[in-house]
């Protein structure tokens, strides 16, 4: 039954991350023992409701933020949606210009995009190769009818970390609210919210070993967004719906560890990943590595392999244990590629065969190093059954068409 | 599993990958930008397809129809090989996941393509052969 | 540190119900075994995006829908939120006319008032004094440009059930979307989607012994509405966000085992809660039943106890051990009573002394029977401190100011 | 817990409820439709609060403040009555719960309402006393 099979090795924790046993531990008692409505007068409720609020106290401990500013939510989308169309909203008909960066989450992206549907005029703000948004181009998008900047902390693709502190004091200084999508970098790196000088952050628990199904907003004191979840008074009446208090519970105490064990296990992580990317860069003939080469979350290493569709990479590697994930179309049910790295200039035809790995608490360096002898392997067979190898080795350009159609119709979406 | 076992076996282990050095006839369909580019290679004798090869760029199932489509002409003529269909190459496979029913499609515009080239080097497409290349026209993505 | 002490009678089933063993023990297995993301390619991804529709189907088939009208959310209130808001918007400058009750739970009262803010004009139906929706007052509020009904199937405060299925062929012929919020019906009477006509329905999982914190959303094969959550293709594309997976298995288990016990148990209830309806209006004076007597849901018992504020009584409840719930103002830090109990035609001072009784199934007759003197011996004694009683004996009539104000604070909200 | 030990308490065993058949003067505010109603009765005698009593109609904060209110105005002088704030009362409870402080509100409203029926029964409140009374004015949901 078990998916951790002994001889499996799991690279994909930027997707998600399995739960600690501490954390379903907590889960588990608190699932059993309080199942009070947090909004209940009765000592079932009051017990849930004391809970809740020590939750969120820890929570915004680590964030170095106030308990009332922490909000649970259900998801990083839930809280990338609410905080975007929220602030929007509450502004309709007066300040509609929002900004946001080309390389956002889709819970970022899409949230824009329905906007746009209901008349707001929005700014996607280019990156450099590395990934990097440049401060001056934000400077320059700024209106006077700009309301809300939203641009992420950490890349979940390529791993690149943007620089919110200087960022978001450019939005401020201009009297608008920033946003940034923290959901990759809250447990891998020092998240401080007041450091930052963030108005909103949105985060997701199974990012850091909590389960799929809970995060939180953070929205400085002061700040005004409207609802997205109208109804009962939970949350400060900010988030109506009972609350998930073994969720909850659970997301405070993954946070909490993380938080303890950040350096240690960052520095562990980021000294496996490096040797991981000289050693495929080293051993691999046409790959490149993708995102910033130092700026990068400790655990991302994201490499193109030339001449490769993405997918197949995928499918043979998890045929030899290993489970990571790619930018390629193939994979998502869409077709054209990754949107993070076409915006970083990748071409099409490169950008397909681009392949995630992230590594997490539970991998040692010799499960990590041990799949660059498998990619070798494997990048040399799909190659040899490519035609745009064969078209390289006769030194012939390629020059199949351009499907304009497909590209368009991401475009529209 | 995202795929049925026919396809994964095509997949894991895919008939007919390569190139004919002396071929009759190619084709290549599909582009980079999204994704699949297959190019089929047949050698063709007395309007019989001896051999059939491929190489192809693409997801799993992009190379286990190209491998199933290579494998369902060999030894036939070229009428019973123009009759090929996407339903019928998906349908040896056991079908495939709807978003990935394009792939189909590419196999069979390849081996068409391949049959085009092969007819035009004669000549030209016969006229009651030509209903047989419509499928070239059409967009894989919209299936 | 458990909440449930030998000694405690839970009787608020309606706010909340404890998660069942056997559905906790689903949970802690698929979040300890099966933590993949079910957008992975690879094997941890494909097992649980099998289990997700697995359980999409299990929780279809109870309601005789279709797997792939079955999309998961976060809870009762997101599936308002997103029906109401997701058809309204999705009409956004064509029909902006929406039909919903007075009686509604505030995650879809307070759904149409956002609306009413963005432009739209709703039509508040009223209810009898059994708390029904009169079909013809819904014939006559249809207009050209309505694109939703929205009416609940039972009431959450005093349990009454709706005649969906005629109110929805109404809409129906009229080409008008219709809504239900089923929170409080599934689990504890029959629900059958193709028999109640309806097109849109919720559910919340932990009114049936799920968790809190998941519930879904049906949405009939063909009806279009806005996203409420936008960001990556779960869901098949409608509501983004990584898939809670542990507790979607627990509401797909809660649900089924709900469904087949339901026979039995609403039996078992529904003696039970008679019994305690007779017992109360026999053995206490000035306590009226509220709700119709019949066409209400098996568990509930809902009483105004004339002089008495509710909030007391709970608190004295609880002291004794019964946790129950109240329509009072006080509980809830507004300061108007019930909604509900006001549009039943109950006056503020009768509205604000009532008590709710949800019982559920670890509830026996005798522990539910022994409230009964309980709540016999608080309201004498409540009564004998009240000015309200004071004046009934001396046959004066009460003449207090009413408080225009705090009435109109909460129309405005 | 929602209320402090100090509120559940006076509560659970509120000090002085009840009537005086022969107060010297009662005081009632607040209303139905917003669930607090309170009655306070004072036996008033050589200028001094010899005696007080309440009814409460409202909620578990409206029932503790009136018991508290009354427990600290016996046996004070009505010039040390009246300089009763709703802000001791509820210091007095160990705080109150935010939403709950216009019940402290109240229970000093009452005590004042009374206080004022027996300035009016003497047949009016002295000019320098008619600041202790404002709070009369004040809305108690404003609080
Ligand atoms: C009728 C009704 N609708 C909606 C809800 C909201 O459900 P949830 O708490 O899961 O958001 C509830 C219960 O809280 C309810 O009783
Ligand atoms: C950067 C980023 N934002 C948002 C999300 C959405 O989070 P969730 O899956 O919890 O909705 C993710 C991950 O899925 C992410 O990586």
């Amino acid at each position: 039954m078990s998916d951790l099979a002994t001889s499996r090795i799991y690279l994909d924790h930027a997707a998600t991350t399995p739960v600690r046993p501490e954390v379903s531990a907590v889960i588990n008692d608190v699932m059993n023992q309080h199942f009070g409505n947090a909004s209940s007068i009765y000592m079932e409720g009051q017990n849930a409701k004391r809970l809740l609020e020590e939750y969120r106290d820890q929570t915004a401990s680590v964030l170095n933020a106030n308990g009332s500013e922490i909000y649970f939510t259900s998801c990083g989308t839930e809280s990338d949606n609410w905080a975007i169309k929220g602030v929007a909203l509450r502004n309709f008909g007066k300040k509609m210009h929002i900004i946001t960066s080309s390389i956002e989450h889709h819970a970022v992206l899409h949230s824009f995009r329905s906007l746009e549907k209901l008349g707001y005029s929005v700014t996607y703000l280019p990156v450099d190769t590395d990934g990097l948004v440049h401060p001056d181009d934000l400077k320059k998008a700024i209106r006077e009818d700009t309301c809300l900047v939203s641009i992420m902390m950490a890349n979940n693709e390529i791993g690149t970390i943007q620089p919110i502190k200087e960022l978001s004091a450019i939005a401020k200084s201009r009297g608008v609210l920033f946003h940034t999508d923290a959901v990759q970098a809250v447990g891998a790196i020092p998240v401080d919210v007041r450091d930052l000088g963030v108005d909103l952050l949105s985060l997701s628990g199974h990012k850091f070993y909590a389960p799929k199904g809970v995060g939180a907003l953070f929205i400085r004191k002061g700040v005004q967004l409207n609802n997205l979840f109208d109804g009962g008074t939970q949350e400060y009446n900010r988030r109506a719906g009972t609350e998930n208090l073994p969720y909850i519970a659970g997301l405070a105490k993954a946070l909490t560890l993380a938080d303890h064990e950040m350096k240690e296990s960052s520095v562990r992580i980021e000294g496996i990943r490096d040797k991981l990317i000289d050693a495929v860069l080293a051993s691999i003939p046409h790959v490149r590595l993708n995102g910033h080469r130092t700026q990068r979350l400790p655990g991302n290493a994201n490499f193109s392999f030339e001449f490769i569709e993405g997918e197949s990479l995928l499918l043979l590697l998890d045929h030899y244990g290993f489970s990571c994930s790619s930018g390629s179309a193939c994979t998502s049910g869409s077709l054209d590629p990754s949107h993070v790295l076409l915006a970083i200039g990748l071409p099409h035809e490169i950008a397909h065969g681009s392949l995630r790995i992230t590594i997490g608490r539970d991998n040692t360096e010799k499960d990590v190093l041990s799949i660059v002898p498998v990619l070798l392997k494997i990048a040399e067979r799909l190659r040899a059954m490519s035609p745009l190898y064969e078209d390289y080795l006769n030194a012939r350009e390629t020059e199949y068409e351009l499907c304009e159609k497909c590209y368009k119709d991401e475009e529209d979406k | 599993m995202l795929y049925s076992d026919k396809v994964m076996d095509h997949f894991m282990n895919p008939r007919n990958v390569g190139e004919i050095k002396d071929a009759s006839a190619t084709g290549t369909v599909g582009n980079a930008k999204c994704g699949d580019i297959m190019k089929v290679y047949l050698k063709i004798e007395d309007d019989r397809i001896i051999d059939a090869k491929f190489k192809t760029f693409g997801c799993g199932s992009a190379i286990a129809t190209s491998s199933m489509a290579t494998e369902m002409i060999i030894g036939k003529s070229i009428d019973e090989a123009l009759e090929l269909t996407n339903k019928a190459v998906a349908e040896a496979l056991d079908g495939l996941p709807p978003i990935k029913m394009h792939c189909s499609l590419l196999a069979e515009q390849a081996v068409k393509a391949a049959l085009k080239e092969y007819y035009e080097n004669l000549g030209g497409i016969p006229d009651d052969k030509k209903k047989y290349f419509e499928v070239l026209q059409e967009d894989e993505h919209s299936v």
